[in-house]
């Protein structure tokens, strides 16, 4: 079978890559033509991914622009992609941020820039590739490819121990996915395809759907990453350059909550709801537990890591209490609200992880410290980046008219139907992620002048600006009006949540 | 007449307006462009505001109950911005712009120095548009929207001077304590959303009824009645924002911002927002006696014990912000007994007459070249007598002396606890009663020592080396002269309405209809004996509080004015009470203790022995330490020598026919 | 017991001990001395089952060729006689028990009473090495083909490891003698046709 | 009469010595070379007599070629022998072991 | 059964290799040490010659010679791939040869000569060919190791590589012995159609047949190099010349699958239930051992040869499925093995130079910043052998333990990706030593100007990136070979 609606993912999917390559050979020794071949490709890029959105039929729901290739006729493997509203919201934050990265390391970066820039755009298709692949083979095969450039991009331009934490980072979540592999051939052994709506549809017993379910779960889990497969990522954010952990924080933690919204939710959904109470119990611990261990981080980056551990919690929270709402008390419309808020807890963790980790690097740029210690008073010195930090701070706390209240907000809504106790463990962010982040904001920003090195910051360029600007101008917008969000994926997540209802054994 | 939604959206954004063009643009607006802009926002709010309350009063214009967007749709749910304007509403609408407008005004004088200009007006403007978005709210989230959002303007403004330890230790303190509120509120609201399946005022409260018999199993088998779980969340959230015992902690601590801010947002408008909300959902709240217990109990004890520190404080405007607590303890206290009417009409006194006590406070503070402590001043009355007699205008409003406005609400508050028949209502009326004597003397104590007696300052000539910062304390380098205008005209605004709005507005508030429907009351306070402001007024001086009020300033004329020795035995006397009045009931000591350090010390240990130690250490590179050992070892089979080698083949053999001959043997 | 088979049990007694010896030999010569005696004690059996040309093969080949090479690397390389080292003897009885077992599992899986079967009447009507060689040159030509090439590979190999220049040493090049010309091979050198002086004119030769 | 046993269990016999020659001899590669020769003949005699006891000619013809092989084999390994004693001056098998790990 | 020149005709690569190795034999007596790059060309012409012809041969399964070759699809894909490698490898090592004062025409001839040897053995019928073509494969490749003649170690290595060379084949050859009396036959498909019960064997003995199998099993194991037959392959793969590792790590893993699909499933087909338990205890054997040592090594010469060890073991994972598929899988295994090793060793021959190696892992330290596109390269070779999406060695790992958990060994391949994460680790430390490392002398590498090496390596590693993407075709090669649709 060979039917394409349109080309448009496919083109999402190579285009960086091929700009990838073209970067590093065109650019590969002049620094100055590689920064600006990345910023055009990256924002042509988000330009092609804009018809996505206007071009999307969200009433509808369903797989659209889609693109069916044989890939490999031995094993039934096809090329297959398709977007609905969850993967074009998860494609086109994205391609926003991408630019914004490139943009961000306009002046970190100096050392082999042409790769760098190069690392990114390949990771940015192959990124999309995960949101866009309707074949679990293809799927995979994005899902781990990412591992590669981000390995390089944490290796050669992080910090100090950047080889633990890279090395660290990719031999865990080698380690999760390789599992989800034996998953899925399994699978396909049994259902003889790698199409993720047929393999919704297969019948698996009980127990089948259990080790499938761990299967998957170990991979998604550290990918999200969820309590306690989650030490890689405060060493990897630690030790990756800033616009290596953006798009870590911003986009490859989604991929795991978008994982389990693919994989987990529809093919093993009996299980799912088997175990759900161990996710639950999970995403609690990471919300409480997490947030007391961020609590007490002397760098800045490892904090703002931990938070993300911490706000992943609500995705998969919200993901999995779908099941006990459709299932045991019948509250459709809050399992709606659930997922839709972890979906939407993700979109706003993309924008406000991305800024803050932005923000942390503008100031390693000029002080070459993340220690918070090393920090006190930089709103004294600079008063524009303490406003973009103080705005992030509260998005990453919860403050209403940010992004980042709109998902836990829903989430705590629709798990109070679940279980008030539930809704307790998830509302303590309010307390718990508040102290991490504003002591921490209090530590750097506010007070005195506290060293020569403060006293002598310079505020941010236009460049900084603009990149903080945008973020920050995704947080705000986000913040105040999430309705054209919400409306662009509530048929699919809908349909997501109706699926739920369907048992397989 | 009908409301027009233009002049509510107008209301609400041209403070936001105000605030974004003297926030931004700041250096482009310059100071004079700040203050003007975000004042013109202000009025203009305030002029549209008193236009509504008009409207809605006496135009007959109808409860107004629109959406202006929606905020997220998610299947049915959806969640709006949008505005309920009733009676209610509108009166706190008036009572936000009104102090507001007013605080503007005076921060031209009293900011006049700081570098922070016009980021200050930014804040306060910001912060008219987020209470606004609060009380013109006709849905939960919203609610909860400005609820916080004033909650981080709160926390931006005590930070304000940044450079003060205290400062940006007090507004952590006050965001995580208001947290720990929102906490509880959030859940409510979740509580509300599971029953009702949705967040509108209107709806929710029209089938309030469909919570009786709700249960939710919280804890073991007892089930708990939903609307009692609904009504204590929610009431956790006022309990963080109205600063009701033990969430309190935080509100003395956040005068380490500018006054102006104490007197709009820790005094009038913002920490009143637990007591409007309270008011708002009082149809959810009468659902439940055990709820409005625990809120009586709680604003009781706030009321009294809160008070009681007031006494020992010397900073001038903690003793305020001591009343500012203890006068919210009154509200919540007449919440619980049912009286949300004499709630919010307290609410509405105590904006003016505790706006007006910050303000002057802060005006004595301008003379005292920014010197808060009591102890150093006395005697001032000469020097800025405006200052002197409105605050004593203030005052009496606030001691409740007959006529003045805080008369008219605290005696409805009183006499609606002592009727009450609810658990706990004994035990409430007595603390109410006595926090009418602990007001008094903390009240005239503030004033004596600051207006009246010796002055206790030294005024030095000629020390023109520098500003005062570094001033030894009650050494002036000017002599104390009556603040300008901008800050005088708004304290004599202030002290018409603390004089007088009582005596206006009781008839209709408390005993006519004026919230008709916007909130729901129980029982039938006062409906009997009402006949007109000025008899109240007469019956006040026989009523017991009067003579609470009446003792206290008696105690407190004795003592600071006719024998100030004795304060200072007092003290001795009575040791130890002091020194718990003085630590506060050791309550932050507490908190610091348990909260703070026991947090980080629970986080440092989950770190150091949870991440670090068992995962990363022992389960991770545990493992690649293992992988490396066992690597070691059969690598040691590798040893060069071609005997063992030939020797493994063969013993790889042999295991291959000794497997072989196992599965063969039969 | 026939002859045969007494026979048999002689020279298999000889074969084994002797094969011993081969692998417990101290001396390397002796080593191959005892091996050439295993190799004739292997001949004979198969001259006792009537594999003649084999066993004529065996000795001619093996003894006649392959032990002589043996015997001169023996003979050429100057091998000291080592003692027996330690770990040699402490590891000797895990080797024996290693063999053993082996032994022993090998006759379990052979399962010696499944093979008591008498030889076959021989093929009528031809010898042993005919009977071989029909079946060498038709059914099996190709191996015998890739045999021949084994052993070309072989000399190839073995040129190829030990053929050395030594330095002094003169040598053929004979890519230089095939290309060599005539112009090469002989000088014609002018002489006058008067000698002055009897002196021997100078030639050189193609080396 | 001589059975197939015979020769099987003889050729199982002279394998195991020859294999075991091969891991227990420490000292001398020639020695070595020697025990796999040994080892080839056990297979081969046993391929002479299933050839034999069979009556199939191919078996013998198997030995043949293993017996041309063998040779070839022994004049590689030698040589790869006279290499190595070229470069260490030694064949002890114990002392072959810069290779390892 | 009578010689006739069609089946001389079927033979024709082999024939054409032959003549061509031996015309090379002789041509190169003829030639000065300066004119040696004739030979060189010559040999790889030989063999994309062979190669072309391997290509036109007719798709039908055909026998010549009594059987004793065979001619299907399975041999023509590996001998694709055999006679491709090995050119690969002559393009490889010429420089490194040269270096060496090892550019002589006996590597060449010995070289085609071991492919011969190959060919043959993927193509062979019966017991005898089997044993004739891996003699001639293995005899040359003894002689290839010990080719630096003044090498300590390479003398030692190609002594350990005879020795356990010569001892594996005795065994072998024990098993040839007991399968030949169990079925009185030496012609595969014979063996297989009476299956260990015929009328010329010993019908009444049925443990003899399986008995011969271990034997068997043990041959092939010690070609492929699998635990615990794999104590050669560390020391032959350091000791050699580089040149030679990379040939023998190559194209032998292609004959060494034709060997054990020949021997096992043409001919033991029926022991299949037997064999592939005892695949399955070597290959989980052989991933534990591999991958873990490889992680103590420092050179990574030896590193590879522990790794292939590992990689053995996956490949006996397809095998052990005795299905087509888990054949066509462990095919499509041996032939992406092959191609990424011979990108890795590209490498390092690249980087070799008159007295240096190149083969310490440390030595490639930054190389990224001394010259990208080699780093690159290497970084392709090193994430593919590891098993990562989408380079090529994924797709071959996928297919094999597709093949294991379609046989019921779940167990098999769970031991064998949790290696496999261990696996990953060493390759890691490549990449990171090439990419993470600051290099000792940071000036631009200087590449020997030998664009042969340079482009077919190029190539060969891109490959890897192509083929991970655009597998189909190769897999369906395979699927087909094995009759299966593709």
């Amino acid at each position: 079978m060979m039917t394409s609606d349109s080309i448009l993912l496919s083109l999402l999917i190579w285009l960086p890559i091929a700009g990838g390559a073209l970067v590093v050979l065109a650019g590969g020794s002049n620094a100055g033509r590689a920064r600006w071949l990345a910023l055009i490709v990256s924002i042509v890029i988000f330009a092609v991914s804009i018809p996505l959105l206007t071009g999307y039929d969200a009433a509808a729901g369903t797989m659209q622009f889609q693109e069916h290739h044989v890939w490999i006729a031995a094993i039934n493997a096809n090329y297959h992609l398709g977007a609905d509203g969850i993967s074009i919201a998860l494609i086109v934050l994205t391609t926003f941020v991408t630019p914004l990265v490139v943009l961000g390391a306009w002046d970190a970066v100096h050392e082999r820039v042409g790769q760098y820039m190069a690392a990114f755009l390949v990771l940015e298709g192959l990124m999309i590739g995960v949101f866009a692949a309707m074949d679990a083979l293809l799927f995979y095969v994005f899902f781990e490819g990412m591992l590669i450039p981000m390995f390089i991009i944490i290796g050669i331009w992080g910090g100090p121990r950047r080889v633990y934490a890279t090395l660290k980072f990719f031999l865990y979540t080698f380690f999760g996915s390789i599992f989800m592999l034996i998953g899925l051939i399994y699978l396909y052994l049994h259902a003889h395809t790698w199409d993720l709506a047929q393999l919704a549809a297969f019948h698996l017993s009980a127990m089948e759907q259990a080790w499938l379910f761990f299967a998957f779960l170990l991979g998604f889990a550290i990918k999200v990453p969820m309590w306690p497969v989650h030490t890689w990522l405060p060493d990897a954010h630690v030790e990756a350059p800033t616009g290596g952990s953006v798009i870590l924080a911003a986009i490859m933690l989604k991929i795991g909550g978008y994982g389990f919204i693919r994989f987990s939710l529809p093919i093993v959904p009996d299980a799912s709801q088997e175990f759900a109470w161990l996710i639950i119990a999970l995403s609690i611990i990471a919300i409480i537990y997490v947030g007391y261990v961020a609590l007490v981080q002397e760098d800045m980056k490892k904090l703002i890591a931990y938070s993300s551990v911490a706000h992943m919690g609500f995705v998969t929270l919200g993901l999995f209490i779908a099941f006990a709402l459709m299932r045991v008390t019948g509250n459709t419309q809050a399992a709606y609200l659930g997922v839709q808020g972890s979906m939407v807890q993700m979109i706003s963790h993309g924008f406000v992880s991305g800024a803050m980790f932005t923000c942390v690097g503008v100031l390693y740029e000029r002080m070459h410290t993340r220690m918070i210690g090393d920090y006190g008073g930089v709103v004294n010195t600079m008063p524009w980046f303490a406003a973009f930090w103080v705005l992030f701070s509260m998005a990453n706390c919860g403050l209403p008219g940010t992004s980042g209240f709109v998902g836990e907000f829903m989430v705590i809504l629709a798990s109070f139907a679940m279980n008030p106790w539930v809704a307790a463990g998830a509302a303590f962010t309010l307390i718990i992620g508040a102290a991490y982040t504003l002591y921490l904001v209090k530590r750097i920003i506010w007070g005195d002048v506290t060293n020569d090195h403060v006293a002598k910051l310079k505020d941010i360029n236009p460049r900084e600006a603009l990149v903080l600007g945008l973020f920050a101008a995704g947080v705000l917008v986000l913040g105040i009006w999430p309705e054209p969000l919400t409306h662009l994926m509530d048929a699919s997540v809908k349909h997501i949540v109706d699926q739920l209802l369907i048992v397989k054994t | 007449m009908v409301l027009n939604p233009t002049i509510l959206l107008i209301i609400a954004l041209a403070p936001l307006a105000g605030a974004l063009i003297a926030g931004l643009l700041r250096k482009q607006v310059g100071r004079v462009g700040a203050h003007s802009v975000t004042i013109a926002g202000v009025a203009l709010s305030c002029a549209l505001s008193f236009y509504v309350l008009y409207q809605l009063v006496w135009g007959g214009a109808p409860t107004y109950n629109e959406n202006v967007y929606t905020w997220f749709q998610v299947g049915d749910f959806s969640t709006h911005i949008g505005f309920m304007i009733d009676r209610l509403t509108a009166l706190m609408m008036v009572v936000v712009t009104f102090v507001s407008l007013m605080v503007h005004v005076y921060t031209i004088g009293y900011m006049a120095d700081d570098p922070g200009y016009q980021r200050f007006f930014s804040y306060i403007a910001l912060f008219t548009f987020s209470m606004l978005m609060l009380v013109m709210a006709n849905n939960f989230f919203q609610l909860f929207v400005g609820w916080e959002l004033v909650g981080l303007v709160s926390y931006l403004l005590i930070g304000f001077w940044f450079k003060k330890p205290t400062a940006i230790f007090a507004n952590l303190k006050a965001f995580l304590v208001n947290r720990v509120g929102d906490f509880g509120f959030i859940l409510g609201i979740a509580g509300v959303l599971y029953f009702f399946h949705t967040l509108d005022y209107q709806s929710v409260f029209d089938h309030a009824n469909i919570l009786d018999g709700k249960t939710l199993a919280i804890w073991g088998s007892t089930p708990w009645s939903a609307a009692t779980v609904i009504c204590l969340c929610l009431f956790v959230g006022a309990m963080g924002k109205s600063a009701q015992v033990p969430l309190h902690v935080w509100l003395p601590d956040s005068m380490e911002g500018p006054t102006p801010i104490s007197a709009l947002i820790h005094a009038a408008t913002m920490v009143t927002a637990g007591i409007f909300m309270v008011a708002r959902m009082s149809p959810l709240f009468v659902l439940s006696d055990t709820a409005l217990s625990t809120v009586l109990v709680i604003g009781a004890t706030t009321a009294f014990f809160t008070g009681l520190i007031g006494i020992v404080q010397n900073d001038i405007k903690r003793v305020v912000a001591y009343s500012t607590l203890s006068q919210l303890g009154y509200m919540t206290a007449a919440l619980g007994a049912g009286a949300f009417g004499a709630g919010i009409f307290h609410l509405m006194t105590h904006a003016f007459f505790k706006a007006l006590l910050f303000l002057g406070a802060g005006s004595v503070i301008i003379a005292m070249h920014h010197e808060q402590d009591m102890r150093y001043m006395g005697g001032l009355r000469r020097y800025m007598p405006i200052t002197w007699i409105t605050m004593w205008v203030g005052t009496l409003a606030l001691v409740a002396a007959p006529g003045f406005s805080g008369f008219y609400s605290k005696d409805a508050i009183i006499e609606a606890v002592h009727e009450s028949t609810r658990w706990g209502s004994g035990y409430a009326y007595w603390c109410v009663l006595l926090g009418a004597f602990v007001t008094a003397l903390y009240s005239f104590r503030l004033l004596y020592m600051t207006f009246h007696g010796k002055e206790r300052f030294v005024v030095e000539h000629g020390g023109h080396h520098g500003h005062d910062h570094h001033q030894a304390p009650g050494h002036l380098a000017h002599a104390p002269h009556e603040s300008p205008w901008v800050v005088t005209v708004p304290l004599i605004l202030l002290a018409i309405p603390s004089l007088a709005i009582g005596w206006l507005t009781v008839g209709p508030i408390l005993h006519g209809d004026y919230f008709g429907a916007a909130i729901r009351t129980i029982g039938e306070h006062g409906h009997e004996a009402f006949a007109g402001s000025l008899t109240m007024m007469l019956e006040g001086f026989t009523a017991p509080p009067f003579w609470m009020a009446f003792a206290g300033f008696a105690v407190a004329t004795y003592v600071y004015i006719f024998n100030p020795a004795l304060a200072g035995r007092a003290k001795q006397a009575l040791h130890p009470l002091w020194k718990l009045l003085d630590h506060k009931y050791y309550v932050d000591e507490l908190y610091q203790l348990v909260f703070a350090r026991g947090g980080v010390a629970l986080g440092r240990g989950l770190w150091k022995s949870g991440d670090v130690g068992v995962i990363d250490n022992i389960l991770i590179d545990g493992t690649s330490i293992g992988v490396g050992r066992m690597a070691g070892v059969v690598r040691w089979i590798q040893s060069g020598y071609l005997y063992s080698y030939a020797f493994a083949m063969i013993l790889g053999l042999v295991v291959l026919l000794g497997g072989l001959w196992w599965v063969v043997r039969v | 017991m026939t002859i045969n088979l007494i026979l048999f049990y002689v020279f298999s007694a000889i074969l084994v001990l002797s094969a011993l010896g081969v692998v417990g030999a101290k001396n390397s010569v002796h080593a191959v001395l005892l091996l050439v005696l295993c190799f004739f004690t292997t001949s004979a059996l198969w001259l006792l089952i009537q594999a003649e040309f084999l066993a004529i093969v065996l000795v001619l080949v093996y003894v006649g060729a392959v032990m002589v090479l043996f015997l001169f690397v023996v003979m050429m390389l100057d091998i000291k006689i080592e003692p027996l080292r330690e770990g040699f003897i402490r590891y000797l009885p895990v080797g024996v028990l290693v063999a053993a077992v082996m032994l022993a599992e090998m006759l379990l899986l052979i399962g010696v009473h499944n093979l008591q079967v008498a030889a076959p009447a021989d093929p009528a009507g031809a010898s042993n090495t005919a009977w071989l060689g029909m079946a060498l040159f038709t059914q099996f030509l190709l191996p015998f083909e890739v045999a021949a090439l084994i052993l070309t590979v072989a000399v190839v190999a073995a040129v190829m490891l030990t053929l050395r220049k030594r330095s002094g040493a003169r040598y053929q090049n004979p890519s230089q003698q095939v290309a060599v010309k005539a112009s090469e091979r002989i000088r014609i050198v002018k002489m006058p046709s008067i000698a002055k002086m009897p002196i021997a004119p100078k030639t050189e030769a193609a080396p | 009469m001589i059975t197939l046993a015979h020769f099987i269990v003889l050729g199982a016999v002279l394998f195991c010595i020859a294999v075991a020659g091969v891991f227990i001899n420490r000292k001398n590669l020639i020695v070595l070379l020697m025990a796999i020769e040994l080892m080839l003949l056990a297979v081969n005699i046993n391929f002479v007599a299933f050839s034999r006891y069979l009556g199939d000619a191919a078996g013998q013809v198997f030995v043949f070629f293993i017996l041309t092989v063998a040779a070839a084999e022994s004049a590689i390994g030698l040589a790869i022998l006279v290499t190595l004693f070229r470069n260490r001056a030694t064949i002890n098998v114990g002392e072959i072991d810069e290779l390892k790990g | 059964m009578n010689f006739n020149l069609h089946d001389l005709a079927l033979l024709a690569p082999e024939d054409f290799l032959l003549g061509a190795a031996c015309a090379i034999l002789f041509i190169d007596l003829f030639l000065k040490q300066t004119q040696r790059a004739v030979t060189h060309w010559l040999a790889i012409a030989a063999l994309l010659g062979t190669l072309a012809i391997v290509l036109c041969a007719p798709g039908q399964v055909q026998t010549a010679f009594n059987g004793a070759y065979i001619h299907d699809t399975v041999a023509t894909v590996l001998k694709t791939f055999i006679l491709g490698l090995v050119a690969v490898v002559f393009v490889f090592s010429r420089r490194y040869l040269d270096e060496r004062k090892l550019f002589i025409g006996e590597f060449y001839t010995l070289m085609l000569f071991s492919t011969l040897g190959m060919l043959l053995l993927v193509s062979a019928g019966n017991l005898v060919m089997v044993y004739l073509g891996l003699e001639l494969f293995a005899l040359s490749s003894y002689a290839l190791v010990a080719i630096h003649r003044d090498s300590g170690v390479a003398s030692e290595a190609a002594m350990k590589y005879f020795v356990l060379g010569a001892l594996a084949s005795g065994l072998l050859l024990y098993g040839l012995s007991m399968i030949y009396g169990a079925t009185g036959t030496l012609d595969l498909a014979q063996i297989r159609a009476v299956g260990g019960v015929g009328v010329n064997g010993l019908a009444q003995h049925p443990t003899l047949f399986a008995f011969g199998l271990v034997f068997v099993v043990v041959g092939i194991a010690f070609k492929f190099g699998a635990a615990p037959f794999h104590m050669w392959l560390p020391d032959v793969y350091e000791g050699s010349p580089t040149a030679v590792t990379t040939f023998i790590a190559t194209a032998p893993k292609l004959a060494a699958f034709g060997m054990a699909y020949r021997l096992l499933e043409s001919g033991l087909g029926t022991l299949a239930p037997h064999w592939s338990q005892m695949l399955a205890a070597l290959a989980a054997l052989s991933l534990v051992i591999g991958n873990l040592v490889a992680i103590a090594q420092t050179n990574i010469k030896r590193m590879l040869a522990y790794s292939t060890i590992s990689h053995m073991g996956f490949l006996l994972l397809g095998l052990l499925n005795a299905t087509p598929a888990g054949y066509a899988a462990a095919m499509f295994y041996a032939i992406c093995y092959a191609i990424m090793t011979a990108a890795a060793f590209g490498v390092i021959l690249l980087l070799a130079r008159a007295g240096f190696e190149a083969e310490m892992i440390d030595d490639f330290k930054g190389l990224n910043q001394r010259n990208p596109w080699y780093a690159f390269i290497m970084l392709l070779a090193m994430f593919s052998l590891a098993g990562v999406p989408p380079l090529f060695g994924f797709f071959a790992k996928l297919l094999v333990l597709k093949s294991a958990i379609d046989a019921g060994f779940l167990w098999l391949a769970i031991i064998a990706i949790v290696m496999a994460i261990v696996g990953c680790f060493y390759y890691l430390r490549v990449v990171k030593v090439m990419y993470f490392d600051k290099p000792a002398d940071t000036s631009a590498l200087e590449l020997p100007r030998d664009l042969p090496l340079r482009w077919v390596l190029s190539i060969n590693g891109l490959a890897l990136l192509v083929l991970g993407v655009l597998w189909g075709p190769l897999i369906g090669w395979c699927y087909r070979a094995f009759g299966l649709p593709g």
